[in-house]
């Protein structure tokens, strides 16, 4: 269902884009569009809350990125971490996906990525905003170039170029 | 641009340091808790945008000259850029956190190279952004065309 | 040696000229010896291939999928012979261009000039030995452009009738290529065993791929060597071109490579005697081209306008006598190929001289030049007899041999083309008795007729230039007097075995050069001597024409040659076709072109430059995109 | 080499950014140093091919699928050596004919910024890296395009802009569905769980199309073509030359290629698409260039033309794989290839040529030229290579791939595929015939008179195009060459989810 609001979304981009005139309304609508799909890849890495014990969250008191530090960590102790390897496949688990050691224990690992939210789309959104922020300021910079040309918005009585 | 009245501009005046440490404080602490290069230049551009809409263009333009915010703009950039360039020279390959071994966890001097292209990245964005914005507000209609054909 | 002797005749000119286009102009006399020497030793070779044969030479070139590309050089006795003459007029052509200053501004165009010279030899050089049909079409390709290349060098209108020329026989080498490839698939069965090698394929004409084959190559063949409906590239480029272009190429060149690749399809590469109707449209080609080409010729007003459609009328003897299929009708063909080249390039060098010496090619404006350039008078008269078909010159032979050609059909075969025969020979000799027409006209008012007042201080043209016209128009007698010892005994007599089989005898009938050369030199003796007596006899009386006291002016007095032909071109009926004809509508480029810009348009409307159109476009295709890989999948 | 594989990116990117501290005083250290940046590249590029070496770097030494990596393989070393051979001409080129324009470092800066995203889309390992690339180049053309800032330069950018956004929004949507169902965005990685998932699910289906399409857009295919025959001809020539001449093509038919090849693998659905996509192209750009009265729109519009050439070697490539033939598979994608990459050269000579003329008369408008051919000589010379290249004209480059192309149609058994090569290939003709017949030949208008070539670098970078279209030719024909630049790449696409495995390692 948020899936289906966000294509909405992405549509409502789209129509603006194609039906309306004035540029700027345009950009307007490619922006809407670059949200839509911003919102998708946030919503792609959402996880539902999951009810921890006081052993986990024991666990889990350390922040997050030391815990999935990289390939050379070493903490306070001097110990070497253990690895942080995530698989290629769904890098969220359920709790049906934990796998216990020999204590009974999860790793800590799992844990994190059972109870966190997956940070890579979040990531990606950053450089998407970024990008789109990018291309926002050349597109309106474009559009207040040509009105100073044209003397107009309207993208129909903008056609030199054609044919 | 004349700017807006006193109160206004008394007020950006001295807000204006606080956001600017704020910005700072955000990019460095980067590594540490959420937030980092980009957000902290967001910031740093908009203690520039609050003055420039407070006194008007040519009072940031003194203070804060284009040439200069393009040229920080640029440096931010290859200072990135170069991070990732040492990290060849002095570890195994680009973007190498040749640094890491410093430091201790969760401190302020921690986390290799990440707090220095943090630093790079947020002047970078800060540069840019207000460049962009200062920009797009110095458009006019019929301003004279510097470009030529 | 023996292997490099085919090997140097092709790419010797082709790298030479190559590497000339791309030198600066101001070389232009190193590129004349250059030129010069190489079209020597291409003769040369020429001539020893010819009387020696050659070894093949094979050099495969690449491998992509099962075809091979590969270069076969082989000297075939057709290839061989046509080889002999195209050298030839390379050479000629290249003594004429060398002093004369027809090529516009030499400065500019020097480079491209010789260079697309020496790219013509060595390319057509390539087609007549290659044995490999991809190989025969890069070369036949490079012909054409150098064929562009020598247009574009003349003036004013040039670059149009180049463009013209390269678009249609763009085209048909489109086409060629096509044809070659459908013939690779039709080769075999089996695809391990297909082959482009010419020798090798013999394809019979009997299902719709290789017939379909054989009209691509076909359409290539007629339009190279400009024959109806194709031929109208030949009229534009001939009234733009330079005189020894058009000498060179549509003249003689080009006519070879059309006929020599019609030969080859319709005798090594297709059986073409399974389908009557083939034959049938070969000869109706011919037989149109003969009369319809003459038809508009007649009319001309431009000197080098009406040699060009008489160019492309000559190309339909060649076709009929290919059509009928007799051993009679294809060596009178072959013939007249050789004729024609002879006699029209030295049209064409005169109609050069005449225009590079008076600044003119309409024919109201010439006059009289009979006394101030005799000896292009005299070359140019020989070639007009000889076009015209008039005894004892070697265009009456060889049209003879097809009008023999056409009768031994008749009885030979049978068929709708064996049962047309009279339409055949009806359009053969009435086409003969037009060009005799039109040549009376052409020679009338060039040479003849009073001398414009504006061409008082013509001169003749330098002896390196009348020298190829000489020896063509030499040649032109002793084909024609001699035409059984020398060119049917030596040249053409020892290929017909391959093009006919073993069986290839036949008979001239009765027509005895010798004798009939004696009566007619007799004749023309007893008219001099007539003419003679009357000179001696010193009672004629020579006064200006009466005018009733007014003073006329030189120039106003001149009767051209043209005027009588005014009234066949406002013939009813006639008239809407010639207005119609000069409008182009029956020219293909142009209605084509005119095709292509009622589409263009169209779409051009489209792109009206409206954004939300194109956004339009997009979202459109999105869909189709999703519903094509959605949707199957 | 492979050490050295993010220098092809990292290298531009600092330059880019050096560049504009030159200001306006250091104009000329600043082109010398652009020229020099280029020319490296080139040369790290002719080693990268040379070499054959292939293989993945890791960033930062994080290893996949954590990190992100850099590939390379045969495909993106002929594509990094196409990049810096057009990028080279071009940045030789603007040396002199920039002049004209104001702000000449941050152009060169643009310039820069543009390769770097280029070589980026080509030796991204990664799937959202690619987009990133891809929107550096995009926006750095974008830019480029208005550079003039006159009326119809800021039109023809906007428009770009705009469908192009739309374009990168689809890929940046179909980055984020291949994410959510196979949980990664190495390319390797999805590619392996498409594999072991046994195929595409609907999901994947629809990022597959949202794919094509965003690509397709990138490269221009009719019905996505709109921006291009407005953007490429109000750009100046230098930037026109590359955008015609290798950037629809790495960020189009590359990554098209890359993705429909190794990542989602081929079918006959695709397959078909692409061809007719392909075809489309070649055949409405071919008829609306023969119309054109601008040159360089004439140009574009035959670029479209062109680019479908390309996609339609790929499209048959990926019919023939599915359909289990593949060596003809790899005939038509060696086509497709060969005419990418000369495509790239002569469509660059023609726009810098367009650029010689421009600069000599002030125009772009056919009917206003005439009999240039006096007047420049050497302009004429390398046009003339290049528009046979073009054609098609037996010895020059451009026949050779058609030729591969024509006869992988043939052997395939689609004639009519065959002939629609055929006749747009003489459509192309006529449009070439036409230039220089309104250009070169003809009477020279008054105007013209003083009309004079100018010499020095521009002159330099369009002779050098121009050998490397009569030498292109000989690629095919002198054995060991197209072993050691082509066939690599073709085995790229022929190999399909060989790639996969290449990027992961055995044991992966």
């Amino acid at each position: 269902m948020p899936y289906a609001l966000c294509f909405l979304l992405f549509m409502i981009g789209l129509y603006c884009a194609v039906v309306k005139k004035n540029m700027v309304k345009i950009v307007i609508g490619i922006m809407v569009m670059e949200y839509a799909v911003n919102l998708f890849l946030i919503m792609l890495g959402y996880q539902a809350p999951v009810q921890l014990t006081k052993s986990e969250k024991q666990l889990l008191s350390t922040t997050p990125i030391a815990a999935g530090q990289g390939p050379v960590v070493s903490d306070e102790t001097g110990q070497t971490e253990e690895k942080l390897s995530v698989p290629s496949v769904a890098p969220i688990l359920s709790r049906e996906d934990l796998i216990e050691d020999e204590n009974g224990q999860v790793k800590i690992s799992q844990l994190f990525r059972m109870t966190t939210v997956d940070p890579l789309p979040q990531a990606l959104v950053l450089t998407a905003i970024v990008i789109s922020l990018g291309s926002l300021a050349l597109m309106i910079s474009i559009c207040i170039r040509t009105y100073e040309k044209y003397g107009t918005f309207d993208i129909t009585e903008i056609r030199r170029l054609k044919g | 641009m004349k700017g807006m009245t006193v109160i206004v501009k008394t007020i950006s005046s001295w807000v204006k340091v606080l956001i600017i440490l704020f910005g700072i404080y955000i990019i460095l602490f980067g590594h540490l808790t959420p937030g980092g290069g980009f957000a902290g230049g967001v910031i740093l551009a908009s203690s520039y945008v609050m003055l420039m809409l407070a006194f008007g263009r040519e009072f940031v333009q003194k203070d804060l000259p284009l040439s200069l915010d393009s040229k920080l703009d640029c440096l931010g950039a290859v200072a990135f850029a170069m991070i990732a360039v040492l990290g060849y020279v002095f570890g195994k390959s680009f973007f190498d956190n040749f640094l890491s071994q410093f430091g201790r966890h969760l401190r302020l001097i921690s986390s290799g190279t990440i707090p220095l292209s943090n630093i790079a990245i947020g002047l970078k964005v800060g540069a840019s952004l207000f460049l962009v914005i200062f920009i797009l507000s110095t458009f006019r209609r019929d301003s004279s065309d510097d470009k030529q054909e | 040696m023996e292997k490099s002797i085919l090997c140097i005749p092709v790419f010797l000119p082709l790298i030479i000229g190559f590497v000339m286009l791309l030198l600066p102009n101001r070389l232009s006399s190193l590129f004349r010896v250059l030129t010069l020497i190489i079209s020597v030793i291409t003769f040369v070779l020429g001539i020893i291939i010819f009387t020696s044969g050659g070894t093949n030479v094979t050099w495969s070139i690449v491998q992509l999928g099962e075809i091979k590309l590969e270069l076969l050089l082989t000297a075939t006795p057709l290839g061989n012979f046509m080889l002999l003459f195209a050298m030839g007029f390379g050479l000629l052509i290249t003594l004429y261009s060398l002093k004369s200053r027809s090529l516009g501004d030499d400065r500019d165009n020097a480079n491209i000039y010789y260079g697309a010279t020496l790219l013509t030899i060595g390319g057509s050089a390539g087609i007549l030995l290659s044995n490999h049909l991809l190989a025969l079409l890069i070369f036949w390709e490079i012909v054409t452009v150098s064929l562009y290349l020598l247009i574009s060098t003349g003036k004013d209108n040039s670059n149009f009738a180049a463009t013209k020329s390269f678009a249609m026989i763009g085209a048909s080498d489109a086409a060629f290529m096509l044809g070659v490839f459908l013939v690779w698939v039709c080769s075999n069965e089996n695809i391990a065993e297909r082959t482009l090698v010419i020798s090798s394929i013999s394809l019979p004409t009997d299902s719709v791929l290789p017939v379909i084959a054989f009209l691509l190559l076909l359409l290539a063949a007629i339009t190279k060597a400009g024959a109806m409906p194709l031929h109208t590239w030949v009229p534009t480029s001939g009234e733009y071109a330079p005189a020894s272009v058009m000498a060179l190429l549509p003249a003689a060149i080009d006519k070879l490579l059309g006929i020599y690749l019609l030969l080859i399809i319709v005798k090594k590469i297709f059986i073409i005697e399974t389908a009557a109707t083939l034959n049938l449209l070969l000869a109706i080609i011919g037989a149109a081209t003969i009369i319809i080409a003459v038809m508009i010729a007649m009319v001309q007003h431009n000197l080098k306008k009406l040699l060009s459609y008489h160019a492309v009328s000559q190309v339909g003897y060649m076709i009929l006598g290919i059509a009928t299929g007799t051993p009679i009708g294809i060596a009178g063909g072959i013939f007249h190929l050789v004729n024609n080249a002879i006699y029209k390039s030295c049209l064409f060098l005169c109609g050069g001289a005449v225009e590079q010496q008076t600044g003119t090619a309409d024919l109201e404006e010439l006059g009289g030049l009979g006394k101030k350039m005799p000896w292009t008078f005299a070359t140019c008269l020989i070639a007009a007899l000889s076009i015209s078909g008039i005894p004892p010159f070697n265009g009456f032979v060889s049209k003879w041999m097809i009008y023999q050609g056409v009768i031994d059909m008749a009885s030979g075969q049978a068929g709708t083309i064996a049962g047309l025969w009279p339409v055949w020979l009806v359009a053969a000799m009435f086409g003969s008795a037009l060009t005799l027409a039109s040549f009376v006209k052409l020679i009338h008012s060039m040479f003849l007729s009073r001398l414009p007042s504006g061409l008082k201080n013509t001169r003749e043209v330098s002896a390196l230039q009348i020298i190829p016209m000489a020896i063509l128009a030499a040649l032109c007698v002793i084909f024609g007097i001699f035409y059984s010892q020398v060119p049917l005994q030596k040249l053409i007599n020892p290929l017909l075995p391959s093009l006919v089989g073993e069986n290839a005898e036949y008979k001239l009938s009765l027509w005895n050069a010798g004798l009939a050369t004696v009566l007619i030199a007799a004749g023309i003796g007893i008219g001099v001597l007539i003419w003679l007596i009357g000179r001696l006899s010193d009672k004629i009386r020579i006064v200006p024409t009466w005018t009733c006291g007014e003073i006329q002016e030189n120039d106003k007095m001149i009767v051209p040659g043209t005027h009588f032909y005014k009234t066949v071109s406002s013939m009813d009926g006639l008239k809407q076709l010639y207005t119609g004809q000069s409008k182009g509508y029956f020219d293909i480029y142009d209605q084509g072109g005119r095709l292509a810009m009622a589409l263009t348009g169209f779409l051009r409307w489209l792109h009206s430059g409206m954004l939300p159109m194109y956004l339009t476009w997009l979202t459109l295709g999105l869909l189709i995109v999703l519903f094509v890989v959605c949707g199957i999948l | 080499m492979i050490g050295l594989l993010p220098a092809f990116v990292v290298i531009p990117l600092i330059a880019a950014f050096i560049l504009p501290l030159f200001g306006k005083k250091g104009k000329d250290a600043a082109t010398i140093l652009a020229n020099a940046v280029i020319l490296l590249l080139l040369v790290l590029a002719v080693v990268a091919v040379y070499s054959g070496k292939q293989g993945i770097y890791e960033i930062g030494d994080w290893s996949i699928p954590l990190g992100i990596n850099l590939v390379l393989d045969g495909l993106s070393a002929l594509m990094l050596l196409a990049i810096a051979t057009v990028a080279t001409a071009a940045m030789l080129f603007s040396a002199r004919y920039m002049e004209q324009y104001t702000a000449k470092a941050k152009y060169l800066s643009l310039f820069l910024l543009m390769v770097a995203g280029m070589n980026g889309v080509v030796l991204s390992g990664d799937i959202f890296n690619l987009f990133v690339f891809l929107e550096i180049a995009s926006l750095a053309s974008y830019a480029l395009v208005g550079f003039g800032c006159g009326h119809e330069e800021l039109e023809a950018s906007f428009k770009y802009m705009v469908l192009g956004s739309v374009g990168s929004i689809f890929i940046l949507f179909s980055v984020g569905l291949v994410y959510g169902h196979t949980g990664t965005l190495n390319m390797a990685y999805i590619s392996q769980t498409i594999q072991n998932n046994g195929g595409l699910n609907a999901g994947l289906t629809f990022a597959l199309a949202l794919f094509i399409v965003g690509f397709g857009l990138k490269a221009a295919l009719v019905p996505f073509h709109a921006w291009l025959p407005d953007a490429h001809p109000s750009a100046p020539a230098p930037i026109s030359a590359m955008l015609s001449g290798i950037l629809i093509k790495t960020l189009g038919v590359y990554a098209l290629s890359r993705v429909v090849f190794n990542i989602f693998g081929v079918s006959q659905a695709t397959g078909w698409l692409i061809i007719v996509l392909g075809l489309i192209s070649m055949i409405i750009g071919a008829f609306l260039a023969i119309g054109q009265e601008d040159l360089k729109r004439l140009m574009a519009y035959s670029s479209i033309s062109q680019i479908g050439y390309v996609v339609l070697g790929i499209g048959l490539g990926a019919a023939l794989i599915q359909k289990g033939e593949d060596k003809l598979a790899s005939l038509a994608i060696l086509g497709g290839l060969f005419h990418l990459v000369n495509h790239a050269v002569y469509k660059s000579l023609l726009f810098l040529n367009s650029g010689s003329i421009e600069m000599a008369t002030g125009t772009r408008r056919l009917e206003q030229m005439g009999g240039l051919a006096a007047k420049l000589p050497y302009t004429r010379a390398t046009c003339a290579v290049a528009s046979a290249s073009i054609v098609g004209i037996p010895p020059f480059s451009g026949f050779w791939s058609k030729l591969i192309l024509i006869i992988a149609a043939i052997l395939a058994g689609y004639y009519w595929i065959a002939a629609i090569i055929v006749f747009v290939s003489l459509c192309t003709l006529i449009m070439y015939l036409k230039v220089h017949r309104y250009v070169f030949l003809g009477q020279l208008p008054e105007k013209l008179q003083n009309a004079r070539e100018n010499k020095g670098t521009m002159l330099f970078a369009m002779a050098f195009l121009a050998c490397l279209c009569i030498l292109m030719g000989l690629l095919v024909i002198i054995p060991g060459l197209k072993e050691a630049v082509l066939d690599p790449a073709v085995k790229v696409l022929t190999g399909g989810f060989e790639y996969s495995r290449f990027v992961i390692g055995p044991g992966g």
